[in-house]
């Protein structure tokens, strides 16, 4: 991987040309989800839905156990995973609660009270 | 000749559309929010643009990872709403301007911006959101609609100073078309949000504020602005404001400020509204 | 570092594919052009790059009127040879570099070029008509192919001057790039030719000539060519020429011209073929 | 129609924005023969093929009629309508001498020969 200036951006995966290249297949396997069939036949069968697609074992692992941040990892973008959420009936909020660690109540608090704040997020050097 | 009236920029937050849509808005979660835009409805009624450039960005519903423009103009004369996985949002099919359309396309493929011309293309929420915030839940849109689609989903989005230069090569264009329309650009998206990670529901009222400012004031300074300030204070999807840029380059240097309204939160996001007015100088 | 060692011009008529796929490069018609790339073919073999950036248009292939990119880039693993109504070409699948061609993506992006991305799309004679003529039958193609697509179909194409500039941010991009590559850039189809209505035949062989010694040694002053005389002297299919712009744009100032064919006819079209080195002056 | 400086070449159709919009749906019902199965529809009942598509009448009757100038100038796109011809088994230059008023082997003949000039061919003001 070359590192990058955003790599110091914490708890951030930028979806940049390395990360698409990567998740190319995890992807577009989340965008077939925008088809009501697609959606059924994976619901009734996710492992042989999954095996469709030429994903690695690793990403395919990664969606069965709904490792939202993984899926990032393994170059999955969030407007693409979302539709793995939306299958589930999962909204966008209680997905960031589950990525970012914590409940979605206490999420919902955290952005009523203004969000999470800035400081101390800005930079993996900084915040060491 | 059709001149450009008016800029409008606001966030696009799905969740808004959701709301409306199930009726939700008098809630007291909403309430304030679409409060904000008591103005804005008002505004817009007095002054109708025949037709808007809508600029947004899609979020993988017309554009997966096999095609990915950077501009994208929609020229068909009519564009759905998209499935975006519960169902097309129950608003006003989108009608376009097919004439102003392509003749933006052909001078700005003159003016040396690389368009991708498209004829078919569903709209999401980053398009029909606006149009509900500012027009509320008529039968029919009352305007004629300009989908210019941006790419700020795959990095690299286009620079900061290319969507400015985009905005004054789109009002060039707009000034060399004879019909007598009035014609208003959108900028949509943002304010500062991430949607992914552990960093996700970053807020960064100072940095939108600063932003919403020098938008107005100095927006070529702003245009400088490189991405990676935007991902690291306003999240990596906070990006989306590039695209306010665009409407911004299409108006005088002096604007008129007509409305300004910052609210945190819609669901993940900070949401920002300006209403901005040619003629100030 | 990756560098830009040669560029290669040549048409890309698709009788010329038909003729060496049906085992008829032999016959008399077609003798005189085959001819005209044996100089070529061993000139290629002696100092193989690695990868070609080949410079095509569509010809209603893979792109139809839905969607009708400027630029775009061809980012996947490979790339099939389109079915253009009888069936596609026997020729080997099209081999890409997606670390390059991602690279160039993002750098052409960032500087202000506004290129779609494309990771899945067939590929049709504009782009392997001129792998035959280089590299003649081979069972496999001896390089990596990274496809850049360029509209010349839909009326406005890209200025002649916005494609030698993308030929020098091309150049800036490849440059940019860690790894150790030899790299040509190769811009196709042309010369003058006219396909459709009563004019149809048309050739030009002056202008087709000037056009070929403007591009050598004054390639700038080519580039501010206005499209209505390449339409107009060369044919509605001659547009195509500016395609040979961008090849050039990615070249030194001064070059070496390694070899020049002219040829009428193919088919409809006159044929032209440049070879030009880089580190001339 | 807008008058623009490409309306004085002989001959000749740009395919500009004026033309796309009025031939989308012509170019788009040439484009459906890339398919095989759309082909033996289309040979099978060519009317009833070309009812599926909002065309205009006399954009199908200039099908019909193979009437590939009429074609071009009710917005039709060379390289779609060449799919037609495709269709038919006719070469490129084959309609290429049925657009410009000749027979095939006279057509072949003036390419042999050098093509059609230039001359006389630049302007219609010039040809005046
Ligand atoms: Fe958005
Ligand atoms: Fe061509």
């Amino acid at each position: 991987m070359t590192e990058k200036p955003y790599h110091d951006i914490p708890g951030t995966i930028l979806f940049d040309a390395e990360q698409s290249r990567l998740g190319y297949h995890l992807n577009m396997f989340c965008m077939s989800l925008m088809k009501a069939e697609n959606r059924e036949a994976f619901k009734a069968d996710e492992r042989a839905y999954l095996d469709r697609f030429p994903m690695s074992e690793a990403q395919k692992q990664s969606v069965l156990d709904r490792d939202w941040n993984g899926m990032l990892a393994l170059g999955g973008n969030i407007y693409f995973t979302s539709k793995i959420a939306a299958t589930d009936g999962l909204s966008f909020q209680q997905i960031a609660a589950i990525m970012s660690g914590v409940s979605q109540p206490e999420y919902a608090e955290m952005m009523l009270k203004g969000g999470r704040s800035i400081d101390g997020n800005r930079s993996k050097k900084e915040s060491r | 000749m059709a001149r450009i009236t008016a800029g409008v920029a606001t966030s696009h937050v799905p969740a808004i559309g959701a709301a409306l849509d199930n009726g939700r808005s008098g809630e007291d979660y909403w309430k304030p929010l679409f409060a904000g835009y008591d103005f804005s409805k008002k505004w817009i009624a007095e002054d109708k643009p025949d037709v808007v450039i809508l600029v947004y960005n899609d979020h993988a519903s017309a554009f997966s990872l096999e095609l990915i423009p950077t501009f994208a103009i929609g020229c068909a004369d009519s564009f759905q709403p998209a499935d975006e996985g519960w169902g097309p949002r129950p608003v006003p099919v989108v009608e376009g301007h097919p004439a102003l359309a392509w003749h933006l396309a052909e001078k700005l493929i003159l003016d040396e911006f690389d368009m991708t011309i498209v004829n078919r293309m569903d709209v999401d929420h980053g398009l029909t959101v606006p149009l509900s915030l500012m027009f509320g839940q008529p039968q029919a849109w009352p305007c004629k609609v300009i989908p210019l689609a941006v790419n700020v989903v795959q990095y690299p989005p286009p620079t900061g100073n290319r969507c400015y230069n985009l905005g004054k090569a789109i009002r060039r264009a707009v000034e060399s078309f004879p019909e007598d329309l009035k014609v208003q650009v959108w900028g949509t998206g943002g304010m500062s949000h991430q949607l992914q990670g552990p960093r996700a529901g970053l807020i960064n009222r100072a940095f939108d504020n600063a932003f919403l400012d020098r938008l107005v004031d100095d927006p070529v300074a702003q245009s400088k602005v490189p991405h990676l300030d935007y991902v690291r204070e306003a999240g990596s999807e906070g990006i989306e404001l590039v695209m306010w840029l665009i409407m911004r380059g299409a108006l005088d240097d002096k604007v008129k400020v007509a409305h300004r309204f910052y609210h945190v939160p819609a669901s993940n996001t900070a949401v920002g509204h300006l209403i901005l007015e040619n003629g100030a100088a």
